[in-house]
This record gives C-alpha cells, structure tokens and sequence, in this order.
C-alpha cells in the first residue's frame, strides 16, 4: 500500500485516500523535527554523551506517520527504536533520552504522556498494550493503542501472544510492525519464510496491513483506518510498515561485516523525507513557491531549536542521587532496603 | 455428607477472593481454566456465576501472555488476579515477571505501580506427574521488586491474599498446593498479621523451626512429637518472604541458640539458604551449633512413586534437631561435623 | 478435507485420494486397538492404579492416522493425550503409561522408538522436533518429524517459534494440531479469533491443512503427503486435524461444570471408528460378509489381548529403587548428590 | 597499533569455540547475531568466515526457540553451543531450561543425553541500559540438571568452555561480561583445572575470600591491597557453580576461620547465599567471625550512572573483611553484630 512514490507523486488507491494538505503538511513537518532529533542523539552519542542511540533515521515516516493517526487518550507503547515516535506523540525530547543517556530507565511519567517505558525485551510492550486498552474499556474510555515492534521482534512468542490475546478479547490495538529489513544483523529472510509479515494477522483472525513504510501518508491513513475499525469493535489489526535503517542498529554497531552499502544507498533514495518536502513543493500544499520557502526554512528552523534544546539541556547534568536506588523498588521501602541505605550512606561519606 | 469441620485453605482462598471482588470493581480474575471450571484445583469455583465473565474469565492459554496483559491492565488501575495452573507453568512468563512487573515501578521512579497478584499453586506432594510439583520460591526471591508470600494456613491464606489484592506491589502468592484441603477453625473474614511480618506458630525454647507455606504444618507436627520426648522447638513461619522482615527469626534463634531451616525446594541454592546464612550473620555469637537445612533432594521433582523420599517429613525434621550439638550426646570429629 | 464421512462413505477430493484398502483396514484395527487401550487405561485410572490418565477416546482418527504415515526412520513428539498415538507407532504400550502411574517420567526410552517423551509443559515439544530433524539433515539422514499439540497449546509462544524455526530452517516436520474443542474447560472460540488453526500456517509461508481429524483416511492422506512435501524440501506444515474429546481431560476433570453434554452426544455420532467398520463392511474391504464378521473379531480380540497384558503387567509393582533418584541428574553423580544419596539411604535403613 | 599483550577472556573463548568446531565435527554454534557481525561482544567472530554457515549462524530472534531447537539437536547427537544475547534475554526460554533442557536425562533414565552449551554473558559494569546487566546465576544453580559454571580467568574461559562444549551435561557457561578485555599471559590452546573443582587464585592465612566469575579480579584486587596493609587473604575461584564440589572452599576456611563470600548479583536470595549457608555449616567449630556476604544492592539494576553504587568493588570487600571480628579490634555490640 503506497499513496505517495518515492519521487513525492500521488498514487491512487481504492480504499484509502491520503490525510488532507494540513495533515500532509504536519506529517513533513515531525519528520523533520524527527531526523534531526535522530542526527542530535547520534552526534551526542558519538561525543560519548550518550551512552548508546538506536538511530531511527529512514524510519521517521513509519514512526511518525503511525503516532499522529492516535487519538489525545489513546496510548503508546514504544521500543527503544522509537524516539521519534515518542517526540512526535508529544513526550518531552529530553526525557526520551535519559534511558540512553544512563540517568535512569524510563526518564518520563508514562500517565502523563500516555506512553508506556520504551521497551528493551522485545515483544514483551504488546501485551502490555492489550492489558491497558482492555483495562480502558471496562472503565468505559474510549482508549486505543498503538504497540510498535521490529521485523525480528515479531519471531518472539511475546508477540504471538499478544496477537492472539488482542484478537480474541477484541482490544483496540493496532500492531505496528517496522521491518526495517534488518534485527542488527539479520536479514528478513533468516526471521521468518511469510511472503510478508503482514500476512501473520491471519492466523489470529485479524487484519493485515502491508504498507510502504517510507510513506508517511499511507502509513497515517492505514494507521488511522486500522485504528477507527478496532475502536469501533472491529478487531485489532498488524500493520506492516517497510522501511530501512539506515544508520547502524546502535552507535555500536558495525553493519559493514553484515551490509552491502549498496542496500544502504538503495533505501536513501526512497527516504521518506525526500518524497514529503517533494509533494509540498509539486502540489503547492504550503503555498507558492516563496511561501513554500519560508514554511520549510521554518520548519528546519523549528526542528534546529528543538535539537540545540536537547543538546544543551542534556550539558546540565543531572542529579543523581544513589539514595534514589532505593525509593521505588516498592511501594514503601522495606527494613532490608533502609538497612541498605544506611549502609552505603556509610561508604559515600568514607569515599 | 456433614460438611468436615472448620475451613480448609482452599475455601479460605476462594472466600478472600470472593470478598476483593465484591469490595473493589476493579479487582478481576482471570487465567486457564478459572472460569465455569473454578480451576483445576477449584479455588475459583463460583466466582464466575456470581460476579459474571466481566469480573472472572478465562484467557487464551498462554502464560507470558496473561502476565503481560496483567501489567496492561494494572498500568490502567485495574488489580488483576491471575492464575498460572501449576508452579512450572509460571516459567513461560519468568520473562515478563523479572524484567517487567517485578521493575516497572523502579523504571518508572514510582510513576507506575503494578498492584497485580500472581497465584501461583506450587511444591507437590499431591501425587502430580513431572512439572506439576516444583517448589519454584527462590526464583522469586532473588527478584526485587517482587512480593513473594505464602501463607501456612487457612485464615493465613483469607488474609494474606486479600492483603496481596490490597497491596500496591506485584505479589508472587505462592499456594502450598498439598495443603489446599488442611482445615482450621475459623471465622472469616478475618484479618491476621500483616504479611511482611514472620509469626511464631508455636514458642519453644529449645531451637527454631524457621519455615513457610507447606512445612508449616510439617514443623508444628515435628514440634509436637519433639515436645512429648522433651525438647521445645519453636516454629517461625516466615509468611513473606520477600523482601524479608528478619527481626523475629533473629530473635527467636538469638533466645533458642539453634536453628533449623526447612522448605520443600531442593536444598541447594533454595531460600533456606537465604535463611540460613543471614541466621549464620545475624546469630553468629547465639548460636551454639550450626544452623542447619532441611529441604528437598538435589534432584528434579520425583515421579508420584519416589516423592515421599525427596519431600521433608517430621522425622527428617527431627533427625536434623538431633544434629544440632546437644552438649551431652555430641562430640565435634575434628571435621567440623559433629557425630554421635 | 475429508475422504470418508460419518456414514462410511467416501467422499470425492481433488487433490487427495484414500490410502488403499489394506492401508484402511489397518488404520481400523489400529483405532480399534487404540479405543480398548483408552478404555482400559481409563479404568485404570478410576481404580487408582494410575495416578492420572488422559483419555482420547474419540481422537483415535487424529492419533493413528498421523502416526501410521511416518517412516520408518522418523520421530513422534507426542503430548500427554497421545498414549494411543504412541502405541501405533510401535511404543510398548506399558511404558506409555509410566508417567501416568507415577514410576518414572520417561517409560520408554525414546531413541529406541524414534519417540519423544510425552511432553506435558505445552507446545515445548515442538521446537525439539525441529532440532531434531535439523540434526538428522546435518548428518545425512532422511528423518522427518511428527509434532503433536493440541488446539490450546497453539496458543503458547513456543508454538510460534517452533513453526517459525521450522519454515525459515525448512525442517521436515509436521505440525499435527488435534483440535479437539477444548483446553481442559476453554472452548476453542476463548482460544482464538482465527477461521481455522490450519490458518496460522499463512504467517509462516507454510502449508495449512484443515482435516476432518475424525477421518483417518483424511489425517492419513494429508499427513502423508505434508511429510512427502516436506522430505522433499517442500517445507514443514500444520494440519489441524478436527475432532472432539469426548472423555473428560482426564479422570480428575469434571466436564459437566463447562459443557454441554449434547455436544458430546453430537461428536460421539461422528466417531472415528464407526465410519472406519462402515467402509470397511460397505466396501467389503476385508473380503465378504462373513469373512468380515471374523476379521473384525479378530482385530476386537487382539485389542483385547492388548488390553488385557496391559492390564496384568501393570499389576505386578514395578521394582523402585529409592536410589535411582540420583543416578541420572547428571552424566555422573557429583559429590553433594553422592553425600545425599547416603544419607537418604541412611533415613530409608532407620525407617 | 601494537597488540596489547597477553589473551583477552573474550579472544580466549573465541579461540575455544573455534577449536572446538574444528575438532568436533558434531559441535556447531547459533543464536542471535553471531554469524556475520560475530556476536554483539564478537565472542564468535571470524568463525562463520572460517567453518561457513554450516557450522555457524544466525537463527529467527527467539529465545526459547533457540534453546529448544538444541534440545532437539542435541537429542539426535550434536552438541550445539547457543547463544543469549544477555542475561536477560535469557529470560524468555526459562521454561525451555528449566523443565527440559535440565530434566531430559533424568526423565529418561539416561537414555537421552543432552549436551548443550547455554553461553550467557552476565553482570553489569560495562555502562549497558537496563536489562543488560543481570547477574542471573542464582536462577540457574537452583535447578538441577544443570552445571552452571563461570570462568574468571582468560585461561579459564578457553579450557572451561572446551570442557563445557566435551561435557555431556547440559552447562550453563556464564561470561562475566565486562572481564572480556581483561587479559592474561597465557599460551593456547591451554587445559586448566577440571572445571568443576574450585581453585585457590591466591593463598592466604587471615580470610577467605570465596568468589567466581567477574568477582575475581575485584577479590585479587582486595586481597592485593589487604596484602599492603599486612593482612593476608585466600581467594577462591569457584568456577563451576552447581553441582558444587565445595571441598576447596571448605578446606580453606577452616584453616583460615574467616570468610567473605562476593559475587555481583544482589545479595538477597543469591547464590553467595548457599555459599555462606554451606560454610557455616562445614565450618562451624572453625569459623573466628560470621560470614560475610558482598554483593549487588537488593534493587533492580541500576542505571549506567548508578551502577558503580551496585558493584561490589575493592573496597566493598576490604570493609567487609574489616568487619570480621579481628580480636584485637572489635567488641560484640551484645546484638549479635560487632562494632569497632
Ligand atoms: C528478548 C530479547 N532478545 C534479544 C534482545 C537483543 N536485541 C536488541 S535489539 C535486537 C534486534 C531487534 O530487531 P528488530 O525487532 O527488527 O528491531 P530493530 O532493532 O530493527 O528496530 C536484539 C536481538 C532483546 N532486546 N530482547
Ligand atoms: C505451559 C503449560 N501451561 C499450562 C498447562 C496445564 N494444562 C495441561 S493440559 C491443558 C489444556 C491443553 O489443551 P490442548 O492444548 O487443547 O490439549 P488437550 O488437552 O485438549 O489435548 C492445560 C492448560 C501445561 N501443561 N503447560
Ligand atoms: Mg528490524
Ligand atoms: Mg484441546
């Protein structure tokens, strides 16, 4: 499913249309603010300021076209891969970074942004989106949620029970699968011999979406439709977005002994970014060509002060207290845990 | 048929859950087999026609998958109870419990707490054919984050589980399986002591029998015969295990001066070793022989046929009572162990 | 799929045709055997000479016709409810029931008969089948597997990661799913959304088969060809093979509390072994009236004499060293167990 | 750039996994990862270059597929080495270790061996998020069936594997992580010690210390500094876990009366728990002091920039080796511990 080609042009669909100009424009714009954030983290990991980035750039079209199909009470719960699904679903830029950044494991109030930790054990997130949209409807909230896995994730049981759980309790949950071709560095087809990964909903009675996951605007209106119809009873759903990685699966990562640049090369020129700033342009959809000019130097200006935020806001180091360890191991901290308080207190005042 | 007197564990168990249902629209039960069924062990039984399937159904059959929609629901204020069958069936969700329930409220610096209880129906005895008999405990307990309880009898079983339902932390509830059908007289509800805290089940003056779950009843049966040939043994029922409050184990060993530890599990590596080397630390200067542990074999659970040779009785509790350097019958070999 | 129906008489197919006569008479006599052995056990059971036992009576279909299509160089990776499976692949039938009378965990030794222990933790056998004939490729040897689960286990995630290893790896197994309609007390449709189970093999690129599982002919013909295809390189595949439980789960279970006892009515009209006599009689397969009526006695006669030594050799208490216990933990018992091994023989000289 | 001198434990189990396949043509290697890119930690890089895809690969991303898959391989006479990522990604094929992998001798009889190397690279210290840094030994050792052992040395990591890959046991050989660059003069191919007899690193006369795996540079380390400081440690290296042959240990803190038992894992319910139990019931009528436990904090894995308040470094030890009652120093405090 495709509803722009890589050279910015309309294709034609017979059941979906593409989110209108607005919409479209929207799009563009979190991607940018998503590739720079991408290049941002990168840099400060390189600089050895973070302590690893899982980069997501050539992904920013199947991460942000799939946050902005969800509702204001809708959930998400995100991989590590999923930075800029996070910023664009409105969680503070910094605080997707303190996982990364070593401060602490989930650096943000899940509650408030409606977004669960981002999840290291892959697969384990989507049960967890089965629970919560189930929890929600009992309570009589009309709560969806969008789980997000990788291509490799999707050979873990976790995820099989999850499909199948969501399916037969009828959750609204939508399975948004990134292939980015790539589990580090294992190809697609050492994970799994389906024709697409798509084509696993069958096997829950659920439906299955195989969309061009570099296309921001078929992966919104897929998301959205896939969203409406399990909202309205109709069943969870697994979206299939095709993308790349581009950059390495961590900074610590040496994808030359597993990748033939070439592939590299192949998936740039489809870069999601490429083809959205090209249909603005050809279809005018921020105006004249001045007009255009200006919306788009604002936008790359807007998506700069968000990355020169992150990055001096992440200089100021943070407090870490060590005291902290032992706060919310339970609801209150138990004799054991004050005696071991106690005793490192003993060894911070003797260092 | 006259109804046997008093309240059997499992009555207790299915009373508690009964009441938390009632009490709080947000508790729900669900897991294999709880529904029309009432589990394979029936401590679910009725729920279902008295609170409906809103309240109380099955799941598709899939462990990880129940534990992981358990932390969904009760990151959405939910107080999931769900049912893993049998202790070896919880291991399919070893993953989603130590690396998710048992840390979201650390990862989430307490933004998110996870009040689900995890039954879990464990150690043998009944005659189960493999993987329905594994004394599973020291898996949990050596995971922070979780609760990890289980009560030695029924008014134990009332109160602690619905102190688990009420209790903000993930609770591992483990069930002493053998001991679904012991009885007591009681009324419930009721409310015993909170479940952090270790009871002393019978005083004695002699040595510690410190233990939990299953072996309550064992050690209190070994303190009787040892009390009719004139030795006082004191049990300890530890109830949460962990995190451990361990003030009244230290105290009783410091007054007795011997401890014996006793569980089901497989000695080796098994949470009486916990006990034991923390009594070793604590009691160092109390005790007047070595503390030592009673438990099961070092080997898989037993066919139905063998497992009376691997499961601790009341004279293998006695047998190690016995070893513990009474001054007049016991003299040190020179090997640190000490023979008759 | 179905070659037979419930009146014995055949049904065209397109792609399949009915094992030959003598093939059909000896998946008869083989339910035949497997129906007294279930009824035996069963008593057993009630008795209290076996500690548990798992009926499949009215899976004989399901159970035989898969296992009479194996060679004779493949495994079985049978479950708890596979007992008659076990015995038509040749397993002495005692040792089938040691689990089952608490002597041991394993009665057979399984190289032997090419038969896995019958696993109990669901779905785990599975990925095993796929080692092994993994193993048996490596080395040059053409051993297919046949792995056994039920309609519940499909729902584990070791289910899926064993259909996943086995597609991707293009291991020669068959996954043969007896959907007998329950998991103990839950009905299928708790169980999944999905049309059929068959329908899981699509988010694999496998082969899905959806058998009428009280047809042996079918089970037979299906099974057959899925381990031809799959020994060629075809791939692995699953075959649901429908049927129905019509015992309780097992002597301890107690069905009236979740079923509808017309249900069980409705299947046992579609037993496996009243089509199978019908054929046979209709067709005259095993020659005229008479000569029928003694053959079909023959096969009750030597299923009751199997019945019977089952019977008479489980009365006699096997002999059961305390000892043993410690004598296979590990390749040679270590020191502690050594030291444990006395003191147990210590307890058992005071007793 | 000159070669650092000396073998690194991470090229040492290399070098052994690559011997290993070339003299065993029944020995292969897989998991995640360790084709291509040779592991994340690249323990087995070079060796699909040198033996193809054959012998060396990567499988789908499942844990416990991955393990049941050697299971069914090994039952059929190979002996696959398998990969988990890291400890924690261990987690999803618990079920598949504990109830088959652990059990399948004993099931039967000893008609099915299956040898199986799980290779796991556990703890922390290496700054990794969470779910990287597990020290999941106590999981393993509870269990029996398996030998779970861990080499602390590079020598000890070429020789041990070796012996893990010939040993017909199914092992657990976990990789102290953050010990894969530390590096030792050593010549390979080299055979050390059986791996399942504990071995005095260093002698001493004042205390034991009794640790494993990536502990036991920190207890050399200790024992170094105590050295300078005029008191003399034993440093026993236990190496294989479980089964534990504890004749080494015990040996050598009855003639030292003191022990301190260190390992990374948090302390409660660890595996220095049956260590510490172990020795106070060998060694009672030896023992001059209480032994001691070091370890992780009883909390979840801290955060890269936390983690250093968890691990037991140097000085942890060394405070707690100035905490065993040295006559001349301390007085009981009449509560059972012992204050300066
Ligand atoms: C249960 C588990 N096993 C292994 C890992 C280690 N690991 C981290 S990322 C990764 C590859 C995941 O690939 P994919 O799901 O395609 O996501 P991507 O990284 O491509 O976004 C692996 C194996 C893990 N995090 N969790
Ligand atoms: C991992 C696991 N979880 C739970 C159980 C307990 N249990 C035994 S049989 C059974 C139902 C299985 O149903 P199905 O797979 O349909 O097989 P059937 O018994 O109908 O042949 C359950 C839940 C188990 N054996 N293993
Ligand atoms: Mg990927
Ligand atoms: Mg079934």
């Amino acid at each position: 499913m495709r509803l722009v080609d890589r050279h910015g042009r309309r294709v034609g669909h017979s059941s979906f249309t593409a989110p209108d100009p607005a919409r479209l424009v929207e799009l563009h714009r979190a991607m940018l603010i998503g590739r720079r954030f991408n290049q941002q983290a990168g840099t400060l990991a390189r600089q050895g300021r973070l302590a690893v980035y899982p980069s997501s750039t050539g992904q920013e079209a199947a991460q942000v076209g799939g946050v902005l199909a969800l509702s204001d009470q809708d959930w998400l719960f995100p991989t590590y891969r999923d930075s800029v699904a996070l910023v664009a679903h409105g969680v503070d830029p910094v605080r997707t970074l303190t996982l990364f950044r070593g401060d602490w494991h989930c650096g943000y109030d899940p509650h408030r942004y409606r977004c669960a930790p981002q999840c290291t054990p892959l697969a384990t997130n989507a049960s967890h989106a089965v629970g919560l949209t189930y929890a929600a409807r009992r309570k009589g909230r009309d709560v969806a949620a969008l789980a997000m896995m990788g291509d490799g994730a999707t050979s873990e049981g976790d995820a099989h029970e999850a499909y199948n759980f969501a399916a037969v309790w009828n959750t609204p949950v939508v399975f948004l699968v990134q292939n980015n071709h790539w589990a580090i560095s294992v190809p697609l087809h050492r994970q799994t011999a389906a024709p697409t990964l798509a084509h696993k909903a069958v096997g829950y009675g659920m439906k299955g979406y195989h969309v061009d996951g570099n296309d921001a605007a078929a992966v919104y209106a897929v998301v959205s439709h896939a969203l409406a119809e399990a909202r309205a009873g109709g069943g969870p759903a697994i979206v299939e977005a095709v993308t790349y990685r581009v950059d390495p699966h961590t900074n610590a990562d040496a994808p030359q002994r597993y990748r033939d640049p070439a592939e590299v090369e192949h998936w740039k020129e489809r870069d999601p970014l490429i083809r959205s700033e090209r249909l603005i342009r050809d279809e005018g959809l921020l105006g004249d060509a001045e007009e255009t000019e200006r919306a788009l130097a604002a936008f790359g200006a807007e998506a700069d002060a968000i990355a020169d935020t992150v990055r001096e806001r992440l200089a100021g180091a943070e407090e870490l207290d060590p005291r902290s360890l032992f706060t919310d191991v339970y609801a209150t901290v138990p004799p054991l845990l004050e005696q071991e308080r106690a005793v490192l207190a003993d060894e911070l005042r003797e260092v | 048929m006259a109804a046997a007197p008093g309240v059997s564990m499992g009555e207790a168990l299915n009373r508690a859950l009964h009441d938390a249902i009632e009490q709080d629209p947000d508790v729900l039960v669900y897991g294999e087999d709880v529904g029309p069924l009432g589990g394979v062990f029936r401590i679910t039984d009725g729920l279902i026609g008295e609170f409906g399937p809103e309240r109380v159904f099955d799941s598709p059959l899939a462990e990880a998958g129940i534990v992981g929609t358990a932390i969904g629901m009760a990151m959405y204020g939910l107080r999931p109870v769900v049912e893993m069958q049998f202790d070896a069936f919880a291991y399919p969700a070893f993953e989603q419990v130590v690396s998710h329930l048992a840390k979201m409220r650390n990862r989430t610096r307490g933004a998110v707490a996870l009040p689900v209880v995890l039954r879990v129906p464990y150690g043998g005895g009944i005659g189960g054919v493999e993987h329905h008999s594994d004394s599973s405990e020291a898996y949990y307990t050596h995971t922070p984050g979780l609760r990890v309880v289980t009560p030695g009898t029924p008014a134990d079983a009332y109160s602690m589980l619905r102190e688990a339902v009420e209790c903000d932390d993930p609770v591992v509830f483990l069930e002493p399986k053998r001991r679904y059908w012991s009885r007591q007289e009681v009324d419930l509800p009721v409310r015993t002591e909170p479940m952090a805290t270790p009871v002393v089940r019978r005083p004695g003056t002699d040595a510690t029998l410190v233990t939990y779950g299953p072996m309550v009843e064992t050690a209190l049966e070994a303190a009787e015969t040892a009390a009719a040939e004139g030795r006082s043994l004191e049990v300890v029922d530890v109830r949460q295990l962990a995190p451990l409050d361990d003030g009244v184990v230290t105290a009783s060993v410091r007054r007795t001066g011997r401890a014996v530890v006793v569980h089901e599990a497989s000695v080796f590596g098994g949470y009486g070793a916990e006990l034991a080397a923390r009594i070793g630390e604590r009691c160092f200067h109390y005790l007047e022989a070595p503390v030592l542990r009673v438990g099961g074999l070092d080997v898989p659970y037993p066919p139905p046929k063998l497992e009376h040779h691997h499961l601790p009785d009341a004279n293998r509790v006695l047998a190690a009572v016995d070893r513990l350097q009474w001054e007049s019958e016991w003299t040190d070999d020179g090997e640190g162990r000490v023979r008759p």
